[in-house]
């Protein structure tokens, strides 16, 4: 049976162009890229231009302004972290939207540890961030406000540039996770006002282990991790060469081909929506409009998601969940429950995420074997 | 060496195909457990005869784990004493399926407490 | 011409056996190593046997005693950092040799300005650390002691076994930097009474990108980066499966190989040092003996590194320097200053480390081009 793959928010095959232009820097490309060798040079020229693309990507104005890291979840730290502590003379005030992912939250907690205040922004029923709550709490002592560009388990898109205007004017330096968004919707730091921006490799269609930081020239920011003082300082460690030519080769590939596969995917997601919702008490979470073109998520009234997934794989069908049994802390998630879903409620979340290999002629099998799946968890309920 | 992973085939097999789901309407017995933290609930209905359990159904909201543990346990109580069944630990359902992953032994493995709930309610109404 | 690499310890090709193992986890095998789907279970038990290889190598007594990180800089910060916040109970003080890599340095500089003493051990001429005054200097108070297992610079290799009982005899834990050593020599954990081990996955063989840090069973770690919870919580972020498959392969084929190509290399080693040390004013850095077997370090009276790297680079040759003027901070290499060499003296060096393939035919070449290219840089030379 061929399966079908529909978690690519989690973890994405490398475009097998990336590839191509990624392996010769494993195998014969290799050199320090600070030594003065040829093969250092190699290695330093393939680093900027990877970086170069990665800038273009997102409109960056400068290629400096990118860093690379191991991926988002040191990047989201760094913007976190790295912020709040070098601008401590700002105040030790952070700001977060309840629905950031968790590699914001847990930085922001830690800070706590060390006096810094850490304030949540409340989104609505659909995700999306409440403007008026936003400028009650943020202030001039808010050295960081952290708003994900578009939400991994809901998919809905935030307001940037009205987000961006209301930090700009009440607090300091706006921080956008774009994880998810990025390759996906055009992402233009300077028409959308961002400071900081992560971006994730794999997510990119590039590999994994490998991510960005983008930082608006002029902010000030410190390390998290300490070294040999590569990328400017702020990431130090032997550059994995392998994951930024890879990134910046996907970085250029999305650009260019993210216009017509986001249209395709739309029109995927569009159909799964719909087929979906016929099925009984399904409903989508999430923004009906404002959401990513390849994202789809739903919750069915009483059955819970690991078990959804469990069965789902049983069809050949790969999806994820943010049920509260599949997490590591057997805690529902805290994006459902932000959007004010009740803990029952949150149990029963199926998320799919597209990518490439998806098809339109796949949708009635997932749609199948999502109706089948709800009809044999159903029966054995009590609820 | 390396630590188990996923699920044992054994809780898959339940889990797709669990045994005695349903309801008994005239249940001699009705035990109902549910874990606050991530939110299953179980329930199990007994039929006693001759002080042995003679029918026994369940139903359950949860993960794999949830749903295998309970039709796992209504399988090793169905025609055995009720100071049989009583015996029955989480432990011992959890070894029948061939160990549980170490994050669900504590809270999916609620359906031996349903159990013994269930032949508590059944001797509360006899009076016993 | 054939280009000869002699930067191995900067950075390595990818064996090619890795590679074969590796690559289906960037491409076909992929998926959430936190989901049950299919896809997750194999990149889960993916992850599990490669943890299991490099336990394996360092004879770790327990697979989970392995985190996976994004390389050895990282792992430092951990072993540095989290070790120190984490058993802050036992005193306010660390402790590292004066031949630490700046990945072990830095962190502990951090946390000077959180109140805590840093300590430097001494080593003597030859790089080796000085036995009694690290029993003078460790005290019950200092809760990690860093010593590398053999510098990076010089090649010197650590007594760790004596330096582990004094460590535990007057501190807490010990931390080796195995960076350079793993895969080089044989290293016990179990043996040598290492705490905590740093290990790099491309110094092994495998890609870049990745590392691993070992934790005995029963020492108390916190994060660096926070989030996701992988990685027994010590290192969130989606775990890279292409690097820790291909560390785990590297590692395999590390203890496998090791004996014979470690004999190999250091025949050749030996060569190019006898060889090497007929051109005038020639020293060797380092332990004559004690020394990595690939590792091969001098300096030149009057000459500087730099010159020395882009003069041999000219012979096709690519050698690293530890010469102030290739650093980022433009000062002297505190390794070569901590062995006693005034900065005249550290700025003449030049290192070369081997690797497969790396051949016996190749020394007459490089000690050629090392005696043209100190003829040349002397007949400018005021010194
Ligand atoms: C929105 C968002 N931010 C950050 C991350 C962290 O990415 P990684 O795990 O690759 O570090 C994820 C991962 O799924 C994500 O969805
Ligand atoms: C001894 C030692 N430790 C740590 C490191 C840091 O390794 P990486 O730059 O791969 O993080 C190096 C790098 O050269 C090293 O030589
Ligand atoms: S029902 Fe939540 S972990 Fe089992
Ligand atoms: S002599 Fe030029 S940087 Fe040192």
């Amino acid at each position: 049976m061929e399966r079908i793959y529909l978690d690519h928010a989690a973890a994405m095959p490398v475009d097998p162009r990336v590839l191509d232009a990624a392996l010769p820097y494993l195998t014969e490309k290799v050199g320090n890229p600070s030594s003065l060798y040829n093969e250092g040079l190699t290695a330093k020229s393939a680093i900027e231009e990877a970086r170069g693309r990665v800038a273009d990507l997102i409109n960056a104005e400068d290629t400096q302004s990118i860093i690379f890291t191991s991926g988002a979840t040191e990047s989201n730290n760094i913007a976190v972290r790295g912020t709040a502590l070098r601008n401590i003379r700002t105040g030790k005030k952070i700001a977060a939207s309840t629905i950031e992912h968790i590699s914001v939250i847990n930085p922001a907690k830690d800070l706590q540890k060390s006096g810094f205040a850490f304030d949540r922004i409340p989104v609505d029923a659909m995700g999306v961030v409440d403007l008026e709550a936003l400028n009650g709490i943020v202030t001039p002592e808010t050295a960081v406000t952290s708003v994900i560009y578009a939400n991994n388990e809901i998919g809905t898109v935030e307001p940037i540039p009205e987000i961006a205007g209301i930090v700009h004017d009440r607090g300091r330096y706006l921080h956008v996770d774009a994880t998810d968004a990025a390759g996906r919707i055009p992402i233009d730091v300077q028409r959308d006002g961002i400071d900081l921006l992560t971006l994730s490799g794999n997510q990119l269609g590039g590999p994994e282990g490998i991510g960005a930081l983008y930082i608006r020239p002029g902010v000030r920011e410190q390390p998290v991790i300490f070294g040999g003082g590569q990328e400017r300082g702020l990431r130090s460690g032997t550059e994995n060469l392998f994951g930024i030519v890879g990134m910046g080769e996907a970085a250029r590939i999305a650009g260019a081909d993210m216009q017509g596969e986001s249209r395709r995917l739309a029109g995927i997601r569009d159909r799964l929506i719909e087929r979906i919702l016929t099925i009984d008490e399904a409903y989508l979470t999430g923004h009906p409009v404002k959401r990513l073109p390849h994202h789809a998520s739903f919750r069915f009234s009483r059955i819970e998601g690991e078990s959804i997934q469990l069965a789902m794989d049983m069809y050949g069908i790969a999806v994820a969940t943010g049920s509260a049994c599949t997490s590591r802390t057997l805690e529902a998630s805290h994006v459902l429950l932000a959007i004010g879903l009740r803990h029952e409620e949150a149990h029963g979340s199926m998320i799919a995420t597209l990518g490439r290999s998806n098809t339109m002629e796949q949708v009635p099998m997932v749609v199948d074997a999502a109706r089948e799946t709800v009809k044999r968890l159903r029966a054995i309920t009590p609820l | 060496m390396a630590e188990q992973v996923g699920y044992s085939q054994k809780v898959m097999e339940h889990f797709m195909n669990p045994h005695n789901v349903g309801v008994i309407e005239d249940a001699d017995g009705y035990g109902k457990v549910g874990n606050p933290v991530c939110g299953d609930i179980m329930e199990i209905f007994i039929k006693v005869k001759d002080d042995r359990i003679e029918d026994i159904k369940f139903r359950t909201f949860g993960c794999g784990s949830a749903i295998a543990t309970s039709s796992m346990v209504t399988d090793m109580a169905r025609g055995k004493t009720l100071d049989e069944a009583m015996t029955i630990t989480r432990n011992d359902v959890a070894t029948e399926l061939d160990g549980l992953p170490p994050r669900k032994m504590h809270c999916s493995n609620l359906a031996a407490d349903a159990l013994h709930e269930a032949i508590k309610d059944y001797r509360s109404r006899q009076g016993a």
